[in-house]
């Protein structure tokens, strides 16, 4: 491999490392907000991988594959954004719904 | 000519049944008669005409295999739907028809009550397609088709009565049964493609010999399967439990279906494959020891019924029991032979049965009967014959078909010896529970409580087809006589061969006096216990009280698998469901005041750590696969 | 090495385009605009789209240097998603998701459709991973598409973060994929692991266990099934019925196009963990299945345990394999979405349609559909001769072919067990009396769409039994095509 | 290649797994149990535990949505514009398309009156 600058185990062992933590989160947190973060979190573990190895094997596929991964992480988090807001707006409606009725 | 004639035959019932179901209203009953007799009669005509068609011709040219389409083709493997016409096909269409149609023309006036007609002909018909198709496919996969549908036609005219309970678990039961069966076809032909590459008869049996092997593995394993698909077709232990509880289905149905044609289907598909039986000596060895067992377990059991159609449900178990000895053993003409008598006197008997329970609304118990023969004569002297036939007194057919079976058996060698003494054994039971029937039902005094009202007495159109079955449940024997002339052999000689152990005139002749005295003793005891009556047997019913309740339980099996098989089944996934399904248990407990809480605390699912759960589960199955990529790859 | 042959990518051009189109169309403020302008664009888009697969029809084309490859694999099954879209759309018509949110509902499945396009015709690890993750997305909403019912936001936001971890799980084991070839054209990684096996080859196992996971989510198969039910209880019904036909289909196209195209020869080392997931979905999938209630979740166990039996032709290794798995998936569609149809029939009429109560006599109150019912939960059973029987067949004999008879007895007993559950559903439809009176309860005119939607699925299982012949020979060809170098 | 040296990722996987595994056990074991009697309305009947995260507005999220719109366009143009003098007319027909797709999306949020402030 390119002897110089940072060896590939570091980029291995810190992308595995940002993808177990993010795989906890997700297993952990009960917040969805969170729970997304943490998504992003193992997507960008693997992004840092990808990079990596890119680098190792000295191509550019790999980097285009994290520019796209990028993209499909946003769009996954703005979803799940959205929906949490519409959850919450479900809540908040059915919340006032559930008091009248039971003071009814 | 022959090209086409079977596609008519074929094609008559199936239309039948189309044009009754598509029928837009309920039509008037006479059309839904002419329909559904018609079609099956004018099939009966046809298959005369085959018949005489391939009388004409010589030994070797009776076997015709018409192809309407290449149906698919997988690989090198071709499936066509093919018919194949041969003496086997032929002699089972003429049993079919001829026995049906009698049989619906009987139905005609035994469901005049009933309210919806028009399904129960469209079902009849659809009945005698699917067994047409079934004797007459080319090849096992279409027989496995024909097969099926003669399941789906049994299920659906068991659960007949859809509104009661009993007869829908019944049907359900003899459904899955029924499948299990198929299940074992299914691999066999699995099997059989792996080997030869064909499913076609004619080049399954050509290459059978070199393709699987004789006494291989592969030749046995093929055996096994298909004798799953026949033992739970035709009712053999353990697969028989179904058949009793079958007779929740109206009688013309038990007795169309459940005694002459479906259940025998098994020893059918047998004798169709003998040539790889031939290759399978133990295979062929465990269906005579089962037809053994079967046949009199299910005599022993018959004995203790107090239903009058169980008795016979229980009789047509074992009779297929010999059916299956004579086919296990290689006897294959004889069981064919055994097949049209025992469907002659046995459609007889359960017309009669019919006429009984028909004239008495609907009544089935014994104890509700007695001293019935000079109210419904027809019944009585269908019964009669039937009994006599069954039990094998010459000169009804039965004598000579049973002791072929039992005579042949005899002279096959040490396992033929076996089961031809446990057939002989099972004879003398049969003679007892058919006259315990006779007597219970026809002599003695009135019920307790005589009969209100009044069991009415049926017209010719129920009365005509019992007495042409009783003649020839009479008569059908002579075709074949013991050291005189084999009819039914010599025909089918060319398909299924003939055993080269034959038994002397002395060993015939003894086995026929053996049995026959058993017989007569057996009846006689019958009429010293239930001629006059109902003390004496109350008295010994008490005696015998414990073995008359392993009986009457049938030894257990239902129990057994109730126990073994089901409930654990249930046990499971009822397991399985609480393990896999958090959600489920939280909607079962959730209350509203619950609901609220939860609302209030925000998003429930999340809090309640499904979503962990899954996530949990997806990472253990992925070390799971990881470990076995390890495993493997190393 | 640019050399974008746009032509072969037109399909997917034109669908994606008509998606975006369609969803713009909810926009416009005139009713009939809204009202029918997507689900027309989305048909025409669909019929476009079709009529370029049959003009494309032919040995291999390559897109966009290779990224994109149109072959008989590829073209057969977007015509399997084109079909199962222009279904949905039909069964979904008066569906309270589509009337309301019609643009969002026709463009998102046209833009699911797209990406399950992408990832029949992947050439490399990118478009492959676009492509599942853009029919992710566009699911995850439709999901959640009733914003006004709990359920189904409910369902739609755990089907997001469970995906997104499947999804990212399928990115790491890519990652590691690329790490250990180098590349992430499909064709160039099988030459490099061409003659290898996974012995010694630690991150070639790591990444093939992270992308089996990966997929195996997606195709709902033991033991990355457990949001299956919830989701598909919780989701419209018919956008159930399109993720139970469609994503499936995309799935096991992925699972074919990385084992059976890129490893072929390395079938020894990956078939026995494919095997394992497979069994343990047919037995998961059927006797849950048993204990179910709600209609909805019995297919959906169901579904699970179809995965399974299409993991057996994926794990036979063998073209006869992969062609047993294609046209099993065209049989499924037809199936799968007729017992849909019959439930999305009933929901329009009653609370709690999708409940089996619910269904009560009703075959004999509705006998036309009634015995589309029973088509559809016969062939499902495998009852011979109808199509699904035909498939498992095809499915059980590649399994014997390949020395595994042992998944074939699991997958005959496993469809004997699950015989039990779609006769209760038979039971009851046809033999069951409605709580109330002697006919079920409010029964309303199907409108046309619907009706048509269903008839063609119902008439395609008769005539894909009658018809086997012709459609498993196009099965084949799509099944040498991955292998075609 | 000798990346079979790459063992220990194998292991630190195994590893992670493990941990992750026991302390979701763990969690599962002394995380505090909700009871129905628990979380019955208590005194003066206000319910458990409110979240407080419901006080401030959901819009606000809102508007963190759109930022996709806006922010992934750059994350495409900034590559394409190092090379568009090289891809020439095709990278510049490419662009178009995207960008229009992009301003499909705006005019999509636009008409969805997602913009403007509630």
């Amino acid at each position: 491999m390119s002897g110089s600058g940072v060896p590939l185990l570091a980029y291995l062992l810190v992308s595995g490392a940002m993808f177990l933590i993010g795989l906890l989160g997700v297993m952990i947190r009960r917040n969805p907000l969170m729970v997304l973060l943490a998504v992003e979190l193992m997507l960008n573990g693997a992004n840092v991988t990808l990079v990596g190895f890119s680098r190792f094997w000295d191509t550019t596929d790999g980097q285009t594959f994290a520019l796209v991964v990028m993209v499909v992480a946003a769009a996954e988090v703005v979803i799940g954004l959205g929906l949490v807001v519409a959850v919450y707006r479900q809540r908040l409606r059915l919340n006032i719904d559930e008091m009248t009725r039971l003071r009814g | 000519m022959l090209s086409v004639l079977p596609w008519i035959v074929l094609a008559l019932p199936l239309v039948a049944c189309i044009v009754l179901m598509l029928w837009p209203t309920e039509p008037d009953r006479r059309i839904t008669r002419v329909i559904a007799v018609g079609s099956v009669a004018a099939a009966f005509a046809l298959v005369i005409a085959i018949f005489v068609d391939l009388l004409g011709r010589d030994a070797e040219e009776r076997t015709e295999v018409t192809t309407l389409w290449e149906w698919a083709a997988v690989g090198d493997l071709e499936i066509n739907l093919a018919l194949q016409v041969d003496q086997l096909s032929t002699f089972m269409m003429l049993i079919i028809t001829g026995v049906g149609s009698l049989i619906i023309f009987y139905s005609m006036e035994y469901m005049e009550e009933d309210r919806d007609y028009r399904r129960y002909f469209a079902e009849m018909t659809f009945f005698v397609f699917s067994m047409l198709l079934l004797v007459l496919a080319a090849n096992y996969l279409f027989l496995i088709v024909g097969w099926a549908f003669v399941g789906l036609a049994s299920y659906l005219l068991i659960g007949y009565y859809y509104d009661r309970p009993s007869a829908v678990a019944a049907s359900k039961k003899a459904f899955v049964v029924n499948v299990i069966g198929d299940v074992g076809m299914v691999l066999a032909a699995f099997l059989l493609i792996r080997d030869l590459g064909t499913l076609e008869y004619t080049e399954v049996f050509a290459t059978a010999e070199g393709g699987l092997g004789d006494g291989s593995t592969s030749a046995e394993a093929v055996g096994f399967l298909l004798f799953v698909g026949a033992a739970a077709k035709s009712a053999q232990i353990p697969l028989h439990t179904w058949l009793p509880d079958a007779m929740e289905g109206p009688t013309p149905v038990s007795a169309l279906i459940h005694a002459a044609t479906m259940v025998t289907a098994g020893v059918y598909m047998v004798a169709r494959s003998n040539a790889l039986y031939e290759l399978a000596p133990y295979a062929a060895g465990t269906i005579a020891v089962v037809g053994a067992i079967t046949l009199f377990m299910a005599a022993t059991i018959a004995t203790v019924q107090d239903d009058i159609k169980r008795v016979l449900a229980w009789s047509t178990v074992s009779q297929i029991g010999y059916m299956m000895v004579a086919a296990g053993l290689g006897l294959y003409g004889a069981a064919m032979f055994h097949m049209m008598t025992h469907a002659f006197f046995k459609a007889c008997l359960f017309l009669s049965a019919g006429i009984v329970i028909h004239a008495m609304l609907g009544e089935q118990s014994l104890d509700r009967m007695g001293n019935l023969r000079g109210r419904l004569r027809a019944a009585f002297v269908g019964m009669l014959v039937g009994a006599l036939a069954i039990s094998g007194i010459p000169p009804f057919s039965g004598f000579f078909s049973k002791d072929e079976i039992l005579a042949y058996a005899l002279a096959q060698g040490t396992l033929g010896v076996i089961v031809g003494i446990v057939g002989i054994l099972g004879a003398g039971l049969t003679a007892f529970y058919m006259f315990r029937l006779v007597f219970r039902a026809f002599y003695g005094p009135d019920p307790d409580g005589g009969y209100n009202p009044e069991p009415h007495v049926t017209t010719w159109v129920m009365a005509a087809p019992v007495l042409i079955l009783a003649f020839l449940a009479t008569f059908a024997g002579w075709i074949q006589v013991p050291q005189g002339w084999k009819l039914v052999d010599d025909w089918l000689d060319p398909v299924v061969g003939t055993p080269d152990l034959k038994p002397s005139l002395g060993l015939e002749a003894a086995t026929s006096l053996v049995s026959v005295a058993l017989c007569v003793v057996a009846i006689g005891v019958a009429w010293w216990l239930f001629g006059h009556g109902s003390e004496r047997r109350l008295a010994h019913a008490k005696t015998l009280a414990r073995y008359r309740e392993v009986l009457h339980q049938g030894y257990y099996f239902d129990w057994a698998f109730e126990k073994f098989l089901i409930e654990p089944g249930r046990q499971v996934g009822a397991f399985l469901r609480d393990f896999m399904e958090p959600a489920a248990i939280q909607g079962s407990i959730r209350s509203t005041v619950v609901a609220t809480l939860e609302t209030a605390r925000g998003l429930s699912f999340l809090q309640a750590g499904l979503v962990r759960l899954y996530v949990f589960t997806m990472i253990a199955g992925l070390a799971i696969v990881g470990v076995i990529f390890i495993l493997v790859g190393t | 090495m640019t050399h974008l042959n746009v032509v072969a990518a037109t399909p997917q051009i034109i669908v994606a385009a008509a998606g975006v189109l369609a969803m713009s169309m909810g926009l416009f403020n005139r009713y009939e605009i809204r009202r029918y302008g997507p689900s027309a664009i989305s048909l025409a888009g669909i019929v476009a789209a079709f009529v370029m697969i049959v003009l494309l029809w032919g040995d291999r084309e390559e897109a966009f240097g290779g990224g994109i490859r149109s072959d008989r694999f590829s073209l057969l099954l977007s015509a399997i998603f084109l079909v199962s879209a222009a279904l949905v759309i039909g069964l979904a018509w008066r569906e309270s998701a589509a009337v309301d949110r019609r643009g969002e509902f026709a463009g998102l499945v046209m833009v699911a459709v797209a990406g399950m396009m992408l990832v029949a015709s992947a050439g490399d690890l990118i478009v492959l991973f676009l492509g599942i993750e853009t029919l992710s997305v566009a699911l995850y909403v439709l999901c959640a598409l009733e914003v006004w019912r709990e359920r189904s936001l409910e369902s739609g936001l755990k089907y997001l973060i469970t995906g997104a971890v499947g999804s990212s799980i399928l990115l790491y084991g890519f990652a590691l994929l690329f790490g250990a070839t180098g590349t992430v054209d499909l064709a160039e990684i099988g030459e490099q692991l061409g003659g290898t096996s996974f012995a010694g080859e630690p991150l070639v196992i790591a990444a093939m266990a992270l992308i089996v996971v990966g997929l195996g989510f997606k195709a709902s198969a033991v033991p990355f099934h457990m949001w299956t039910p919830d989701v598909y209880e919780g989701a419209p019904t018919s956008i159930t019925a399109f993720m139970s036909t469609a994503t499936k289909a995309a799935a096991l196209a992925a699972f074919l196009r990385i084992f059976q195209g890129v490893l072929p020869d390395l079938a020894g080392d990956w078939r026995v963990a494919i095997a394992v997931l497979a069994v343990a979905s047919i037995v998961v999938g059927n006797v849950a299945a048993l204990a179910q209630d709600s209609l909805k979740r019995m297919l959906a166990y169901s579904s699970i345990a179809h995965a399974g039996y299409l993991l057996i032709g994926v794990a036979a290794g063998s073209v006869q394999g992969a062609e047993a798995v294609i046209y099993y998936l065209i049989v499924y569609l037809a199936m799968t979405m007729t017992a849909f149809a019959v439930v999305i029939i009933r929901e329009r009429e009653v609370e709690n349609g999708e409940m089996l109560e619910a269904f009560a006599g009703y075959a004999r109150a509705r006998p036309v559909l009634g015995v589309a019912a029973t088509l559809a939960m016969l062939s499902l059973a495998g009852f011979p001769p109808l199509a699904g029987f035909i498939g498992k067949f095809l499915l059980f004999s590649a399994a014997v072919e390949a020395n595994m008879t042992w998944l074939a007895i699991v997958g005959a007993l496993g469809s004997v067990v699950s015989l039990g559950y779609y006769l209760r559903i038979l039971g009851v439809m046809w033999l069951g009396t409605p709580a109330d009176g002697e006919r079920p309860a409010r029964l309303l005119a199907v409108p046309a769409p619907v009706m048509m939607a269903t008839g063609t699925a119902a008439i395609a299982i008769i005539g894909l039994a009658l018809f086997a012949d012709p459609m498993i020979d196009i099965s084949r060809g799509a099944a040498e095509a991955l292998l075609a170098p | 290649m000798e990346l079979s040296a790459y063992l220990p990722i194998l292991v630190f996987f195994a590893l992670g797994l493990a941990v992750g595994g026991a302390i979701l056990t763990l969690s599962k074991i002394v995380r505090p149990k909700h009871t129905l009697v628990k979380d019955l309305p208590y005194e003066s009947g206000i319910l458990g535990g409110t979240p407080a995260r419901q006080r401030f507005s959901i819009d606000f999220y809102l508007t963190a949505m759109l930022f996709i719109v806006f922010d992934i366009e750059l994350a495409f143009l900034y590559p394409v514009a190092l090379t568009l003098r090289d891809d020439g007319l095709l990278g510049l027909v490419v662009l178009i398309v995207f960008v229009f797709t992009i301003v499909e999306a705006l005019v999509y949020i636009w008409k969805k009156k997602a913009l403007e402030w509630r």
